[in-house]
């Protein structure tokens, strides 16, 4: 990657010549990541940015990876704003402790983009837009999924349900959990959630979860998972233990999960696109900076995805 | 002399820790102005009163008087407190420290809010180093200090306040013979300050010559105390181990074998240069000098455990190149190193293991370490060299330090080498024990083995040693053979004068 | 001595020849391989460096009183995180609600007296029990994080006071607020370690405790003293940097432990205790927030950045033993 | 010497006093869930343990030979995503010694920075855990690693299958801590990992190749790793390029939590199978009674701290340290 953007940097240079004189006629824009590396979706979303940077020669991206920690994001969000960037996208890595920083920005008369997770409302007014998917709605809609399944089955009076939540603190869980949470008793009143862990995002851990959860409940009908990859993880525990009919519900399809799906033992999830994540956080930018209207919340679709239509789906590539 | 106040009386002090009763009833009194030898074998409770007189212990029954004032020592700082100073056996210095900060340590003259007061402090220091006539200030860190200055630092502690008593723990162990004069004429002076002083060592030339009055301990308790002047060797010694001693030299009556290992022009950096000498199988080669002489550093480099620089070393005549301790040992080269716990015990470890562990490799029984080979050399070599221990199965840091070092020699010998260095046979060790492990080399020599001792005591290379290289300052002064050798042409070779200076 | 002069000068200079090489390099590279316009070395970003450096900055000061006492503190990224979330959550509890911003400087000390506290409760355990600190803070380097996540349950601590940020946010004399604190506080302890009897002593115990104990130094109560300091130097970072962002994530201060031992050990102190020097540790403390920095401005991904540090970490440790070496004489063991 | 059966029984009272405190911590639990001692729970905690359990008896090796390992959940990341990436690529067949070969490599350099350049072990394995993960992150470009069909192939056998009923994986941890167990105990490599860790200087002077038994102590480790990496490869068919991480924290509570001394010298395996299945079921129990899972945390700390307590005490005969 340090070779793309190193030719991309070269591109620069040649291109630069023609450009030379026409000041602003270029744009250089700042991305600071949440943590690159910890999953498929947020690596295949920097690719995804890098490329379409690429494809665009009107854009110059300088591209940052907080690992997580707030801290560095900070930091990075300070060094973007020295560097005089026109544009900074962020992906917080917490959707308030960011806010200062984003106020810099706008201070500096450098419009922010938030990406994939929102930050908190008392920095909207220092945001310039968001966009990403809508996590809340995610969340009911994986409640309308798995309770239109109950109720197809027949079992929607008193269907049992567990539920593992992503890596405790990150906006994109609290937010989906919130809407799966609100949802349910709506459309499924008789529905119960009998418990909830966090499964971190990761495999192994929500696995682990489910198979305590497997031992504690007799009766699971089903489990929603705050992404694919940890619906994987509990629908693997559910194998091992021989433990059949039970209805898995995620997020974001994960290649797992699609392929899961495609051999009937896991029902649905939400369609959601890293490269469409990405694309749409650019596209932003660059209205932004062209001085197109745009909306403040600028969502791009993720629709539901169950056995039922997955056809009209591609495989996810990550 | 009885008229005088004492400055520290000890009555009746019991101390027992679980199941032992590690001080029985030990009474006595320090004079003012008097040097009091404390003697007694290792484990006849000598620590332990120290410990208990520094306030680290608390007695279980008795009392501490210092000055005729009932004191109870609550921690080191309380007898500090009270006059009463201690010089640890065991360098006890903060190397990356200054010496002053040494000296000074756990009280550092303060100014307000807590700051140190450097002036002060490196004033006072100096003015203490400038009594003991030594060769850097107060500023130097004592990291870059040679051994022997080092221990003058410990020494120093004895005299920033005004002691009422001071404990010199072995505080000659690596001192030389010029540095000894030094520390003498210390308490010498510190004597005429009428401070009493209670001297531990287990170096009897010393005691002879400065003590005053012995008291000795045995198993914990006090078994009397004798008048200098009055007494002797023997008698000192019979009280401390309830038993005679002999003394004298065991002449070899054997054959001596070919020559075992011979090294010609050896030299390892600066740390020793050119040397060259031979052992014959049934000898006992003795090496004498000061610390630092290069003794050591000799014996590790035919271990293997330094590269030499020149020359060569050969065994049974054939030249050989030794790399690590795997190619000494495997030629039967073995080292009965100087610093007994730190390189030759592990001490968390029991007795068997210990013993067996050059050659755990080859007691196997299939994949397995075989318990019955390594029971059986532990017993045969218990039994022949008396090792007190109630089983394999103890660990060996439970047990006495002649006992520690008969397990170490036990080690090599299981191993049959062709030549056997021993660093500082006895150092640390009690009079008993002591003599058998002279005897015991002795006999080995007898059996046939090449020995080289290597020794800063000059009583015991001289009974045990048939020959004996004398060395300076990394290079051998002159070989001296039993018949030639006296106390004087020893020391002067190993000071760098005599008449081996071509060597 | 004189051989070990110039070795003695390499080792004590080695941390700033190290930054001197990296900000040579990603001023050099930075010309090629940046994307801005703007130098490396300029004096703002110079400046952000300083500021950047702030959080581990602090919290290393005390990690390396803790260290040359021959101890180890694993916690301090917790005990930052529960900190972090004592700060913000006090400034709307109730009983405070009649203070306006009058709260700020409650919920500071109140913060800092909390970080205090932790500390001293790892220092109690490790003078009482006498296990080791690397044992006890391992431990309550969990423990810590389990009361972070059982008071907030999993959710954010969120508290944004603009009052307080205006003030976190203020460039004085051109510094940084933050900046300010990791000065002051590089100064105090320096002082700390090289003029005082507590600093001294700290010296001395990781040198030789045994010597320590025997010239009467307490032992016990000096370490549960230097826990407590690095209890509130920990507590002392969270509040500057939670006083400018006002919202803590549940596993905020992960991994800040090894950071800031990282920086510590470029910074050349002993393991082992006994040798460490403040100013030596500032500067490991800026030599790895300059390669962030400098490896996020030449454009390195994140598995380079994770690579480099890893084996510069190694490659330090070995250069020093190099420095150390004796010569070929040397006893090997 | 009286004294010592005295102490004996102390310290014999203290080491059970770990187990006492499990044991009440069971009946605790089962009192609260009656199916926390059902076979399956049972079967399943230690199941889940196998993986965590396996790369403990590696760092046993390390951390008795007095060393660390702090790279180890980061090395384990790295073997289950070479693995995986393989299995599509070669086949299982290669696939498993050749991730077992680059992982023992990892192992190899470590041994050498600690046991030949005797580089302090705490930061190089520090320094290792951040490389690994660059390395990782590289090898998989950041991806998650999946097998594409997951119904084609035996890999599963490691992580899923079974054996008369009991599960692969604590197959594979029973065995492997009875073999690792016997080597430490009973060979004369494991004597000298004792004598290494106990006294490396007197182990030099007794001729035992110091730099080669901690060599050989991160090869074991990274063995295990490598076999830890398998069976989570195994078990979920697919992996994030995290899933190691914290792990090696993990694995040292329960080293430590098994009692071995951190200065090194003393420990067994035995012990730490104890170690690794307290903590499982802790986890476990913790789980079923509907605790939090920080909780877990408190509860792991205060363990930790006394079961090393207990045993320092019983060791020194007093319950509070001496230290002034």
């Amino acid at each position: 990657m340090k070779t793309t953007i190193a030719t991309l940097a070269a591109t620069t240079l040649l291109t630069g010549m023609a450009f030379a004189g026409e000041h602003g006629g270029k744009m250089t824009i700042g991305i600071t990541q949440n943590n690159v590396g910890v999953d498929s979706y947020q690596t295949t979303y920097e690719k995804a940015f890098i490329a379409a940077a690429e494809a665009n020669e009107m854009v110059e991206a300088v591209v940052l990876d907080a690992g997580g920690d707030v801290a560095r994001q900070i930091a990075q969000m300070e060094d973007l704003i020295q560097q005089e960037v026109d544009a900074i996208i962020i992906w917080p890595t917490n959707g308030e402790a960011v806010i200062p920083a984003v106020r810099k920005a706008k201070q500096a008369d450098i419009p922010v983009i938030v990406t994939n997770s929102n930050i908190a409302e008392q920095g909207a007014e220092f945001v310039a837009s968001f966009s990403g998917p809508d996590n809340i709605t995610q969340g009911s809609r994986s409640a309308e999924i798995m309770c239109d399944k109950f109720k197809e089955m027949g079992i929607d009076g008193e269907a049992q349900v567990v539920h593992i939540t992503g890596q405790p603190g990150y906006t994109t869980a609290i937010e989906r959990a919130k809407g799966f949470e609100d949802r349910l008793p709506e459309v499924c009143p008789d529905v119960t959630v009998i418990d909830t862990q966090p499964g971190d995002w990761n495999r192994e851990k929500s696995q682990k979860v489910m198979e305590a959860f497997l031992v504690k409940y007799d009766d699971i009908d089903g489990v929603y998972a705050g992404d694919d990859n940890m619906g994987v993880g509990a629908l693997n525990a559910a194998k091992a233990a021989g433990r059949e009919g039970i209805i898995f519900v995620g997020a974001t399809n994960f290649a797992v999960g699609y392929e899961a799906m495609e051999r009937g033992e896991y029902w649905g999830s939400i369609y959601q696109s890293p490269v469409d994540d990405a694309e749409a956080a650019l596209q932003t930018a660059i209205d932004v900076l062209e001085g197109k209207d745009v909306p403040a919340l600028n969502y791009f679709d993720t629709p539901k995805i169950t056995q039922d239509n997955m056809g009209d789906f591609t495989k996810p590539v990550f | 002399m009885t008229e005088q106040t004492p400055v520290l009386r000890l009555e009746n002090i019991v101390k027992t820790f679980p199941g032992v009763r590690a001080l029985d009833g030990v009474s006595f009194t320090v004079l003012p102005g008097e040097v009091h030898a404390l003697m007694g074998e290792n484990g006849a409770g000598k620590s332990t009163l120290m410990n208990v007189l520094g306030g680290i212990y608390q007695p279980d029954e008795g009392q501490i008087i210092v000055s005729e004032q009932p004191a109870v020592m609550t921690s080191p700082l309380e007898a500090k407190a009270r006059g009463i100073m201690f010089i640890h056996q065991e360098l006890s210095l903060a190397e990356e420290l200054s010496v002053a900060e040494n000296v000074y340590l756990g009280e550092l003259p303060k100014k307000r809010f807590g700051l140190v007061d450097w002036d002060t402090l490196y004033a006072r220091t100096d003015a203490i180093l400038e009594r003991l006539k030594v060769g850097f200030d107060a500023r130097t860190r004592v990291g870059d200090l040679s051994i022997a200055n080092q221990q003058m630092v410990e020494i120093a502690r004895a005299l920033t306040v005004d002691a009422k008593a001071v404990i010199f723990d072995e505080p000659t162990a690596s001192l030389t013979d010029a540095e000894k004069v030094v520390l003498f004429e210390v308490i010498a002076d510190l004597q005429r300050d009428g401070v009493g002083i209670i001297y531990i060592s287990h170096r009897m030339e010393e005691i002879f010559k400065i003590t005053d009055r012995i008291s000795v301990l045995r198993d914990g308790s006090y078994r009397g105390t004798l008048h200098t002047r009055d007494t002797d060797e023997e008698a000192v010694t019979q009280l401390m181990i309830g038993r005679k001693l002999d003394l004298s030299r065991s002449e070899s009556t054997h054959e001596l074998g070919d020559v075992a290992l011979e090294v010609r022009g050896l030299s390892c950096g600066h740390l020793f240069e050119d040397v060259s000498f031979h052992v014959r199988r049934g000898e006992v080669l003795g090496f004498y000098g000061l610390v630092g002489a290069g003794r050591t550093e000799i014996a590790e480099t035919l271990f293997g455990l330094r590269d030499p620089s020149a020359g060569t070393i050969l065994l049974d005549g054939q030249e050989i190149r030794i790399h690590s301790p795997v190619d000494a040992i495997e030629r039967g080269i073995s080292l009965v190193p100087e610093d007994r716990k730190g390189q030759g015990l592990v001490l968390g470890m029991n007795c068997r293991d210990n013993m067996t562990l050059p050659q755990v490799s080859d007691l196997t029984a299939g994949p397995f370490v075989s318990d019955g080979a390594e029971v059986a050399i532990f017993d045969q070599y218990r039994d022949k060299l008396d090792i007190r221990t109630p089983g394999w199965r103890q660990l060996v840091g439970n047990l006495s330090g002649g006992n520690q070092q008969k397990i170490v020699i036990g080690k090599w010998l299981s191993m049959h080498p062709n030549v056997l260095i021993v660093d500082e046979p006895t150092r640390g060790i009690d009079v008993g024990s002591k003599s058998e492990i002279h005897n015991l080399i002795r006999e080995l020599a007898a059996q046939g083995y090449a020995v080289i001792v290597i020794s800063s005591e000059m009583p015991e290379v001289l009974r045990v040693s048939d020959r004996i290289v004398a060395m300076y300052s990394g290079r051998v002064m002159r070989t001296f053979t039993s018949d030639d050798v006296t106390e004087d042409n020893l020391i002067q070779a190993i000071s760098g004068l005599g008449d081996g200076a071509a060597a | 001595m004189k051989p070990g002069t110039l070795s003695t000068f390499l080792k004590r200079g080695a941390i700033w020849g190290f930054i001197a090489l990296e900000l040579i390099f990603f001023t050099v590279a930075g010309e090629f391989l940046s994307v801005s316009d703007k130098a490396f070395m300029d004096v703002d970003n110079m400046l952000l460096l300083f500021k950047q450096s702030a959080p581990i900055g602090i919290i290393a000061m005390g990690m390396t009183i803790i260290m040359v006492n021959g101890n180890i503190d694993l916690s301090v990224g917790a005990i930052y995180a529960f900190c972090a979330v004592i700060l913000l959550d006090s400034m709307t509890w109730p009983i405070f609600a009649g203070l306006g911003d009058a709260v700020i400087p409650v919920s500071w000390i109140l913060a800092l007296a909390v970080g205090t506290a932790l500390g001293a409760l790892n220092g109690l355990i490790v003078w009482k029990t006498g296990v080791d600190a690397f044992i006890v803070t391992l431990g309550s380097m969990l423990g810590y994080r389990g009361l972070v996540f059982m008071y907030n349950g999993e959710q954010p601590t969120s508290h944004l006071n603009w009052t307080l940020v205006d003030f976190a946010e203020q460039q004085f004399l051109g510094l940084h607020t933050a900046t300010w604190f990791l000065l002051i506080v590089t100064a105090v302890i320096w002082f700390l370690m090289n003029r005082t009897v507590h600093g001294r002593n700290a010296y001395a115990i990781g040198d030789n405790r045994a010597a320590a104990v025997n010239a009467g130094i307490r032992v016990g109560p000096h370490m549960m003293v230097n826990f407590m300091i690095i209890g509130f130097l920990a507590a002392l970072s969270a509040v500057v940097f939670y006083s400018e962002s006002g919202s803590v994530n549940p596993n905020d201060g992960e991994l800040y432990e090894l950071w800031v031992i990282t920086a510590v050990v470029l910074g050349g102190t002993k393991l082992t205790g006994g040798a460490g020097s403040i100013i030596s540790t500032f500067g490991g403390v800026l030599a790895i927030q300059l390669l962030r920095k400098g490896l996020a401005h030449i454009g390195a991904d994140t598995e380079t950045v994770n690579l480099v540090i890893g084996l510069i970490l190694i490659a330090v440790l070995f250069l020093d033993r190099q420095l150390n070496l004796k010569g070929k004489e040397e006893l090997k063991v | 010497m009286s004294g010592l059966t005295k102490q004996n029984i102390g310290s014999f009272l203290a080491r059970q006093g770990i187990l006492v405190a499990f044991a009440l911590f069971m009946i605790g639990f089962t009192l609260a869930n009656g199916r926390f001692l059902d076979p399956d729970n049972v079967m399943g905690v230690v199941r889940s343990s196998a993986i965590l359990g396996v790369m403990a008896l590696g760092v046993t090796f390390v951390v008795i030979s007095g060393n660390l390992d702090l790279s180890v959940g980061s090395m384990m990341s790295f073997s289950t995503i070479v693995v995986l990436d393989l299995h599509d690529k070669i086949g299982p067949t290669l696939a498993i010694p050749a991730m077992f070969a680059l992982t023992l490599c990892l192992g190899a350099l470590i041994g050498f920075l600690v046991g030949y350049l005797k580089l302090n072990s705490l930061i190089v394995t520090l320094g290792m855990l951040s490389a690994i993960h660059g390395l990782t992150l590289t090898w998989s470009g950041g991806k998650n690693m999946d097998i594409a069909d997951k119904e084609a192939t035996w890999f599963g056998i490691f992580g899923q299958g079974e054996i008369i009923g009991i599960p692969v994986p604590i197959l594979i941890f029973a065995l492997l801590a009875s073999v690792l167990g016997l080597i430490l105990a009973k060979t004369p490599f494991g004597r000298k990992v004792y004598a290494v860790g106990g006294n490396g200087t007197a182990a030099t002077f007794s001729g035992i190749r110091r730099a080669r038994v901690v060599f050989s102590c991160y090869l074991m480790s990274s063995f295990c790793v490598a076999t830890a990496g398998l069976i989570q490869a195994s078990r979920s068919m697919g992996s994030q390029n995290t899933v190691g991480q914290g792990l090696e924290l993990e694995v040292l509570a329960a080293v430590i939590l098994g009692g071995a001394s951190l200065l090194g010298g003393s420990g067994t395996i035995f012990k730490t199978v104890i170690g690794v299945l307290i903590l499982g079921f802790i986890q476990n129990g913790l789980l079923l009674v509907g605790l939090q899972f920080y909780v877990q945390y408190v509860v792991t700390w205060v363990i930790i701290i006394l079961a090393v307590w207990l045993d320092i005490a019983a060791k020194r005969g007093k319950l509070w340290s001496p230290i002034a």
